[in-house]
């Protein structure tokens, strides 16, 4: 078992005007027990 | 056997006795917020002088407009409409508070569901619209010269407590409509006027059928109509409970109207709480 | 002095002065339409007034009516002013904006006159259509007998309601309780002002206060202009007031914004 | 909208936004359906101004969030004082939160994030806010949980955050994963200190020369009204110094800007490099 696990993780917002947004596309990573992850976007 | 059930019996008293606990901190809380944006100065120089006022000022167009039979019909009419200071506007900024701080976030993770917390930090308020009340009844009592009334109505106080209950489930329900929008202010404005006009409060019941209508769901009316039959010796057992009634229906208004705000703002993203 | 530019002659000063006010006051009627503030108190607070008034009486006539209709115009007007230009200021505080303003070229004064210039006239001009709605719907008979009169006592109301907008709006420069300071300043004047409720009905000293406030000289102006013959008297003591509520305000604002800026008090929110 | 990805990630694991498709699991509990053991086992910093009642001192918000996730009450007597004091917000911890400073409220979020000791730790953007010397005391003390095996998701755009905590690095671009790698092979390739930037008058000609190795050449730009330079440093040496002393002879210096290094910074290397 992982402490954190994301598996194709996606997530589209629909804007005010019906437009979508794409936040997030198929993430895909772990983080281990004890383990320190850095991401950043 | 015997061992574990008693084990069990410790772990449930531990786990009651922590709920207990948590709930004394959250209405502590409640009067920490409510003190420090209501210091008792203000409180005393503006908070109080105005209920005073505004029931003076209701009794008095009571008169106005139909004597002295008037002026004490909108007296136990005001006193109930002095609850909605603390029990609507006050009630509904539990919610509106953590919109503007940006804490719902954290009651939504938190181990206790918003609604129970803002009912918790609620009960400074209502206690709070209690003292008012009763500030009122005495101080707008002598200054009209209704203390007759006011004498008569002491014994009745405890339907006072219950309406001011039911009413503060309201405040608390119509804040859940408004935190998506920057409507607040008129939505708790609206609610209090609508109390005001058909709740029997200040025009007899009979009087505009539309007005009656709107007032069955809304708290105070049933509470009202128990005071003044039991005033003339009548029944008012009946009248208590159904204003219980729709206490507990605003309060399961507001639940609902929470989770479904807390679900939708974790579909939509749109944290109607920011 | 008001002014916006001393190196300019007075002539052209007191143009820029109006031009800085008509701006300000339309900024405030667009602020005050995107909020919902105004509808409790233009909207709902008309309805109930009415209605708590005219249900119960007996007396319906025309005559009654007006003197109701008057009175409550008047009473949500006062509303609309203690917390329409009450809260002008208090959003500017609460904004950080005020500060700006003080520091600005154009007087603060200028400004807060401006915005309590707006939300005046906006308010009442939605508490005047209310109130017409729900006469017609009570079908409830008003007279017009001096629509000329009636015309100028309203434009001295919403003079009065800017002017008294500055006196209560400079308290909200030092205290931030202006939300329930200007919320206790509403009944009072209701109450005492001699509007929906005949000041003779008060003990002597009591009585005597409704003579302080401008609005209980339109009341007398207002309601002999809709039936009978116009009371120019009541009109000039009105006139009266509401200038002496302008240059009261005009001074306790400079005199709070000063000491606001001597304290260092402003910025604490 | 730049950095949305990183937000919305954190908001995702903390429960707080449903992921659109794809499953998230925090220690083996799915983050839609066991909603409430996520949130009992978890613990996410946002940071930023809002988030505290803030007419409330920072002891009695610090006690009422612990208090609402789920600490004890014997827990709570005991850690809130330790908080503050990991924290440095001791002295300040009964004043107005509105008194508080940038930096002052950072910590006391971090407060409230480690309070109810989690298991795992979404920590966005950590250190922003907080003074050097603030942000070496948070690394330590965040270094500490990962020897009580607790596991940290940290955004940072410092590239000093990553290179103390991190074991691993993931790269987001516009919401893909565009690089997953160890931290040594991440330091390795894109590892930068600090970035010099010198603005002067006059003119230096050929810079790279007489640079010593570790200090790349990022901008140079000459111009008769001011020119720009701005060096990369791999890390800082004494001959680095010596070097650029012998630079600032020549000219006449405006300013001189040392900053560290920004992960992007490191993350544009290391894409131009990258295989």
């Amino acid at each position: 078992m992982q402490a954190i696990e994301l598996d194709s993780v996606s997530r589209t917002f629909t804007l005010a005007g019906g437009a979508t947004f794409t936040a997030l596309q198929d993430v895909s990573f772990s983080v281990g027990i004890g383990e320190v992850v850095g991401y950043s976007a | 056997m015997a061992a574990s059930t008693s084990t069990e019996a410790t772990l449930a008293g531990v786990r009651r006795a922590e709920r207990l606990w948590r709930s004394r901190q959250i209405i502590r809380f409640g009067f920490l917020q409510y003190l420090s944006a209501n210091p008792p100065a203000i409180v005393l120089a503006t908070i109080w002088p105005r209920l005073i006022f505004q029931t003076v000022f209701w009794v008095m167009l009571g008169y106005v407009a139909a004597g002295s039979d008037g002026a004490t019909f909108a007296y136990v009419g005001a006193i109930a409409t002095a609850l909605t200071y603390g029990g609507i506007a006050g009630m509904s900024d539990v919610p509106v508070d953590d919109k503007f701080a940006g804490t719902y976030t954290r009651l939504l993770v938190g181990a206790t569901p918003p609604t129970p917390v803002f009912f918790g930090r609620g009960v400074a308020q209502l206690t709070a619209s209690v003292v008012e009340m009763l500030v009122c009844l005495v101080a707008a009592g002598l200054v009209t010269g209704q203390w007759r009334t006011m004498l008569a109505l002491i014994p009745l106080l405890p339907i006072y407590v219950v309406i001011a209950l039911s009413m503060s489930a309201a405040g608390l329900a119509c804040a859940s409509f408004c935190v998506g929008k920057r409507a607040e202010v008129a939505i708790y404005n609206g609610l209090t006027y609508l109390v005001i006009l058909c709740c029997g409060a200040l025009i007899p019941p009979g009087t505009l059928a539309a007005l009656d209508v709107i007032g069955v769901v809304l708290p105070v009316s049933h509470g009202l109509v128990a005071v003044r039959s039991a005033l003339d010796g009548g029944p008012w057992l009946a009248q208590v409970l159904l204003e219980v009634l729709v206490g507990l229906g605003w309060l399961a208004l507001a639940y609902v109207l929470f989770q479904v705000q807390a679900a939708r703002s974790r579909r939509t993203g749109s944290d109607s709480f920011s | 002095m008001i002014g916006t530019d001393v190196l300019l002659p007075r002539r052209q000063r007191l143009w820029n002065g109006i031009g800085v006010l008509l701006v300000c006051a339309r900024f405030q009627m667009a602020e005050i339409r995107s909020s919902w503030i105004i509808i409790a108190v233009t909207v709902f607070q008309p309805i109930v007034f009415l209605l708590i008034t005219l249900l119960p009486s007996a007396d319906r006539s025309a005559a009654a009516g007006t003197r109701v209709a008057v009175g409550v115009a008047l009473s949500v007007s006062w509303a609309a002013t203690a917390w329409g230009a009450a809260s002008v200021l208090r959003r500017e505080r609460a904004m950080g904006t005020l500060a700006r303003a003080l520091a600005g070229l154009v007087d603060a004064r200028l400004i807060a006159l401006g915005k309590g210039l707006g939300a005046a006239m906006l308010s009442n001009v939605w508490a005047l259509a209310t109130l017409a709605v729900t006469l017609i719907a009570l079908q409830q008979p008003v007279s017009f007998a001096h629509p000329g009169a009636l015309l100028v006592g309203y434009v001295v109301l919403i003079a009065s309601g800017s002017a008294i907008g500055l006196l209560i709006g400079s308290v909200f420069v030092v205290t931030r309780y202006g939300a329930q300071v200007s919320a206790f300043l509403t009944f009072p004047v209701i109450l005492l002002g001699g509007m929906l409720i005949p000041s003779n009905l008060f003990p002597p000293p009591l009585s005597w206060l409704s003579a302080l406030i401008s609005l209980r000289w339109l009341q007398e102006f207002l309601v002999t202009s809709a039936v009978g013959s116009p009371n120019y008297l009541a009109l000039e003591v009105a006139v009266l007031l509401t200038v002496a509520y302008a240059v009261g305000g005009i001074w306790l604002f400079g005199r709070i914004a000063q000491k606001a800026r001597r304290n260092g008090s402003l910025d604490l929110y | 909208m730049n950095g949305a990805g990183k937000t919305t990630l954190t908001k995702v694991l903390a429960t707080l936004l449903l992921p659109t498709t794809g499953t998230a699991r925090i220690m083996g509990y799915d983050v839609v359906a066991d909603t409430r053991a996520v949130r009992l086992t978890t613990s996410v910093i946002l940071g930023g101004d809002r988030g505290l009642y803030n007419r409330i001192s920072g002891r009695e918000n610090l006690a009422f969030f612990g208090m609402l996730a789920g600490v004890s009450r014997r827990d709570l007597r005991s850690r809130v004082p330790d908080m503050l004091e990991l924290v440095n917000l001791a002295e300040a911890a009964d004043r107005r939160v509105e008194t508080y400073s940038k930096g002052m409220r950072q910590r006391l979020h971090v407060a409230i994030g480690l309070l109810s000791r989690p298991r795992v730790l979404l920590l966005d953007e950590p250190t922003v806010g907080l003074d050097p010397l603030e942000a070496d005391r948070l690394r330590e003390s965040i270094d500490d949980l990962r020897g009580e095996g607790v596991s940290i998701l940290l955004t940072s755009h410092l590239l000093l955050d990553v290179e103390r905590l991190a074991d691993r690095v993931v790269m987001l671009d516009r919401g893909r994963v565009t690089a997953k790698m160890p931290l040594a092979k991440f330091a390795a390739l894109a590892g930068y200190a600090a970035v010099v930037t010198l603005t002067y008058r006059g003119t230096l000609g050929d810079v790279a020369g007489s640079l010593p190795a570790g200090a790349v050449v990022d901008r140079h730009i000459e111009d008769a009204a001011s020119s720009t330079l701005v060096l990369k440093l791999r890390e800082w040496s004494g001959d680095l110094f010596s070097a650029l002393g012998r630079l600032v002879d020549d000219v006449d210096v405006e300013d001189i800007d040392v900053r560290p290094a920004r992960l992007e910074e490191a993350f544009a290397t290391l894409s131009d490099a990258a295989p």
